[in-house]
């Protein structure tokens, strides 16, 4: 059957919250539906008391989560943007990420807070950021970002069987995206990435949404000759840098590419291990695309300008390979 | 207070309307994918804004919420560039970075809109600050909505505005929702100025459809702000008449709730008030076509401007200049 | 509520005594050099940790600040193993990577001190709601300053644990500092309980140096929560003996203010209450004896225990095997 | 004049506040001195309306410094530690640094946040952290890091006349530390470099604290023979690629030294950026020291196990430079 990537998360949700009673979704309005509508029918069908409405107070709902994980129950909190998860980083930061190793290993905080990130239409500077990499820098936590319904699916019934806080972001552009669920395929394991499409010539690494411009990005290369591999790193922390190192073991090239500003991105993360681990490796610099250093603007012609897509990872790759430059996308 | 003459009040129903049409236009071209975003319309909480900015100067500051440009309007930004801005055009306010939710005009003293809920509550509180520490007599106004005070930020604001004795108006919306979820859902507390009793800021809970008690209880509390008095928290009983956004299907309200819209809406309140001291239905229908003919072509002079330079895309990310080629 | 026995009124003396020698011996190895960090002292507020706990069995959870040894050893965690953690040792209760401020014993239902004020506020809610959901009839517990109320997450938390009906104690110790700042400068609310009234939330200021009223209050206030009747703030007015924390020279506090801490002293107060009572002044002293003697030989018995092993440094980073091996 | 750090800073700040009427400090327990020392004296000379302690409410005080920032003020905020920046993020990312922008240019935010970061003896995981990698992903921000006195003194008084909103990171172990201030030097430009020891054979790029490490593993690589080059970025948002760039042109090799976790750290930005910019220029891969992937824990032996220091510095160069691996400091 398909699902849209909204509606595969409410049945990912539904079967966790059948599974394990621990399990409970809160957030604000959530009960409702949730301003995406992922947990629509859900409160209907399990109760106002496992789908909670929350007030607008990220802080303390995101420290209620944690401390309900503390006392055996097994939250799902939505934070309705990435954005305002800047309301929740100490409780993320100072109290989740870290209970367990201050405790000296007497808890564990099995935690995951769903979150939406990434910029379409017009949402401007407040609600399209990606700021994922703020989080990769945190011992303690875990980052999943999916890319595709499917995937989604595996990934958030892993993130919630996992045991530790996990951050599972979503991106908006991707919730109208739809796909066929192979039923009865195994969980993905949380810290695996994918390869998403084989190739030989350069290897394209993303994540959440920009595996779809990286997988546009190589069939529009493969039309050029040039032959792309896309690995979609699915979690973000711990990296998969054996799927890495396998690809460019192969093709000695490799562009990175994400939504995130570029300077100090997750991007950056992944160049420098390969710059380090895989130097003798390397036919050409590592690439990286990301966002330019500036907020989200508002007028979409702006936004468009700014935000990186597959014409920017063409042009990368293009570079690498020494073909000529052309206009960013 | 000075009682407002007939003609002044004619002038603030012309507000309302105006204010009104604004958003019907900003609903009409949102539903035909003219205005990017998800816009947030003040439908039926005209009455705030037109009361409280009636007692403003343009060197008083005012921050705004996500649902604010009656606000914007009602300090005195020209219509036309704060509908461009809503368009995302070259010639808005901010010139299309901002849009709907982070509407800033500083020539109005319009400081600032946020799309973080309660983001600006304490920034409000940094302008009156800068007021008291400059020997200035302004004031600074922050609008926000009922479902604001579940963000922490809200009472730390209060504590610190009422330490320090600042002039800053809080003007609460309680429009009685949070999105879809309704009051009761956030809070026990049903009164937003119970807030403020612990403090000890000066508070009022007033009907905030109702213009002429707007306009008397804002003049009350701008004149308390200004002899030094120290904050003040007004709350306003409001009703959106509209979704929470443009698009927002409204299942959570019952068809006995939108039957009564009516009879909460500001416009027919005053109307009904203005009739009553011999406005005839005539004239009241002029002063409301005025109001729609300058917003109509406000709005039809802001779609056609230029958009905005996708050059440009990287400028006004800092003021020095040698910061500029940040990669 | 039955009035204890003058034999628990005596184990309450022991237990308040021993606090106050182990705070002694904090201080005293603090200045020695020996404990890492800067730990903060609860001398002088020791009748609340052992009043409240007092009405706590070991599946109550509590949650304390950066000033929490006391309401540790009063919810019973092991004394030896709590001075342990506070040197940095192996055996200590979080195996020395927490240290005084992150004291965690999930055996005796301490789920952790913070050192962000206000950072485990809405912790303690959670586990309260955790409690309700699995319908047990255990409540949550969390000890905080006054300073703490200027942060927004503790007003955040008094709506959602009153809006959720959380079984949930909030004990402030309103010592009337913060740091070095009186209490004066961070607030114009003078009384933390008025936090709890727009929530109509269940509170009462007490004198919180004076053991019974702590008790007879934490009993009506911990009935009232297994009850189900929702959470309760209790505000303990009280009084740090002891500078912020150990090294602190306090030029903020007055000699007369100094002169005056015996009068406010929890210890001295019982005493004259147990005198009253017939106790001799001998026997409390070889009471306080037994408590120094439990003490020192706990904290000799700490001292002499291993560090942690370096090579171990990255060991409960995560809980999952697959995650251990992040580089 | 011999300074100590705290003496320095206390110094700049006295001068500005002397020098512009705009300037105000604020913070909590600022006008007592604050929890380090550093505004002593400052309230009893400029009256407590200058400086002014506040209540615990870090979200609060940060909006407040930036909206008197947006009406003429020039604030400068004490945040007390950098771990209690999590309270801040939505005003510091949200608004303070996209206000600007998100206004096309209208406003500006002259305000500068000082904070106070980094590990020493058992100020455990929640007092001790090293954060500066998330505030270079938000455009809009400046983020200052100096290395020693005479530098803070410089960079502060930067900072206050800059007119953008700067985050100014001092280090705690730092706050001993003294130092000659040369009467009458020009103040340093936000965005440079310098170069703190020249060399030839490889450039150690450190910032903060870890200056005066790499400094260290310099003086003990000239007594192997080895020419260390070692580069204090002082700025790390803008980062000075020029002189980084000289310096590899004529070391050809790097490591990159910092006490923030590794993952997601600065250095992973400035690795990847010679890992591109300077490929041609590397005869080894970049080197990067940071700290291993956990919290800080509380007991010293712990946390010296952890944190990196000239040892781990000396140890990454030698890798670089082939010769046999030594036990980690
Ligand atoms: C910090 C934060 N959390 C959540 C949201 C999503 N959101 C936007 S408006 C809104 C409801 C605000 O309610 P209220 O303050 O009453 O204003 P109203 O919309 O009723 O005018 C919410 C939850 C947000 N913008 N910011
Ligand atoms: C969020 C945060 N801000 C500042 C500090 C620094 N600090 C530590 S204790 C303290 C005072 C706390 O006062 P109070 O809550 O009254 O507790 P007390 O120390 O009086 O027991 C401050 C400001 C902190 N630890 N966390
Ligand atoms: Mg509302
Ligand atoms: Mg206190």
């Amino acid at each position: 059957m398909q699902y849209t990537f909204i509606e595969i998360l409410r049945r990912a949700l539904d079967e966790e919250l059948a599974r394990d009673g621990a399990v409970h979704l809160l957030g604000e309005d959530v009960a409702a539906g949730g301003a995406f509508g992922v947990t629509r029918g859900l409160a209907q069908k399990y109760g106002d008391k496992r789908v909670r409405n929350t007030p607008i107070s990220e802080a303390a709902i995101t420290g209620l989560a944690t401390g309900a994980a503390l006392c055996g129950l097994k939250p799902v909190l939505e934070l309705m943007f990435i954005d305002f998860a800047t309301l929740a980083m100490d409780c993320l930061v100072n109290q989740t990420a870290k209970y367990r190793y201050m405790s000296g290993g007497q808890v564990a905080v099995p935690l995951v807070v769903r979150t939406q990130a990434g910029a379409a239409g017009g949402a401007a500077a407040q609600h399209s950021q990606s700021l994922e990499a703020w989080f990769i820098h945190v011992p303690g936590l875990v980052v999943v970002a999916p890319a595709a319904p499917a995937e989604a699916y595996g990934l958030l019934k892993s993130a919630i069987r996992l045991g530790d806080p996990v951050l599972f972001i979503e991106h908006k552009r991707l919730y109208t995206m739809k796909e066929t669920l192979a039923e009865g395929a195994p969980l993905p394991e949380i810290g695996k990435a994918r390869v998403a499409r084989t190739g030989t010539d350069v290897t394209i690494i993303a994540y959440s949404a920009m595996v779809q411009s990286a997988l546009e990005a190589a069939a529009e290369l493969a039309r050029v000759g040039v032959s792309g591999e896309v690995i979609d790193l699915r979690t973000l922390l711990p990296l998969d840098m054996t799927t890495v190192a396998t690809s460019i073991s192969k093709t000695h090239r490799v562009v990175i590419a994400h939504e995130a500003v570029l300077n100090g991105g997750v991007g950056a993360e992944i160049a420098a291990r390969i710059g380090s681990e895989l130097f003798d490796e390397l036919d050409a610099p590592v690439g990286r695309v990301g966002c330019p250093f500036a907020p989200i603007p508002f007028a979409p012609g702006l936004e468009q300008a700014l935000l990186p897509g597959s014409g920017a990872i063409v042009h990368a790759v293009r570079e690498l390979l020494g073909a000529p430059a052309q206009a960013r996308e | 207070m000075a009682e407002p003459t007939l003609d002044e009040w004619k002038r603030m129903y012309y507000a309302l309307v105006r204010i009104r049409q604004f958003e019907a236009q900003v609903q009409r071209l949102a539903g035909a994918g003219e205005i990017p975003g998800f816009p947030h319309l003040s439908t039926g909480q005209e009455a705030v804004a037109v009361g409280v900015c009636a007692h403003l100067s343009r060197d008083d500051v005012l921050f705004t919420s996500h649902r604010g440009h009656g606000h914007v309007l009602a300090k005195g930004s020209d219509l036309e560039r704060t509908f461009a801005e809503i368009l995302g055009r070259d010639s808005g306010l901010c010139r299309g970075r901002g849009g709907s939710m982070h509407l800033v005009d500083s020539g109005a003293g319009v400081l600032g809109a946020t799309g973080v809920v309660g983001g600006n509550l304490a920034l409000a509180a940094g302008a009156a600050w800068a007021a008291q520490a400059q020997g200035k007599n302004t004031i600074s106004v922050v609008f926000f909505g009922d479902g604001t005070t579940g963000a922490g930020v809200f009472h730390e604001t209060l504590n610190l505005s009422a330490l320090w004795r600042l002039p800053l108006l809080f003007v609460c919306e309680n429009n009685g929702y949070a999105e879809f979820t309704s009051r009761e859902e956030h809070s026990n507390v049903q009164h937003v100025s119970s807030f403020a009793v612990p403090y000890a800021i000066a508070t009022k809970t007033i009907d905030g459809n109702d213009l002429p008690t707007v306009y008397a209880a804002a003049h009350e509390a701008i004149a308390a702000l200004r002899r030094g008095a120290g904050p003040y928290l007004l709350e306003c009983m409001t009703y959106r008449m509209a979704g929470h956004y443009v698009g927002d299907a409204q299942p959570y309200r019952s068809k006995e709730e939108l039957a009564a819209i009516k009879e909460k809406c500001p416009i027919e309140r005053l109307k009904i008030r203005l009739v009553a001291e011999g406005v005839t239905q005539q004239e009241l229908d002029e002063i409301g076509e005025r109001a729609r003919q300058e917003v109509l072509q406000g709005v039809e002079r802001a779609r056609a401007a230029a958009r905005p330079d996708p050059a440009t895309v990287l400028d006004h990310v800092y003021r020095s200049p040698s910061l500029h080629s940040i990669p």
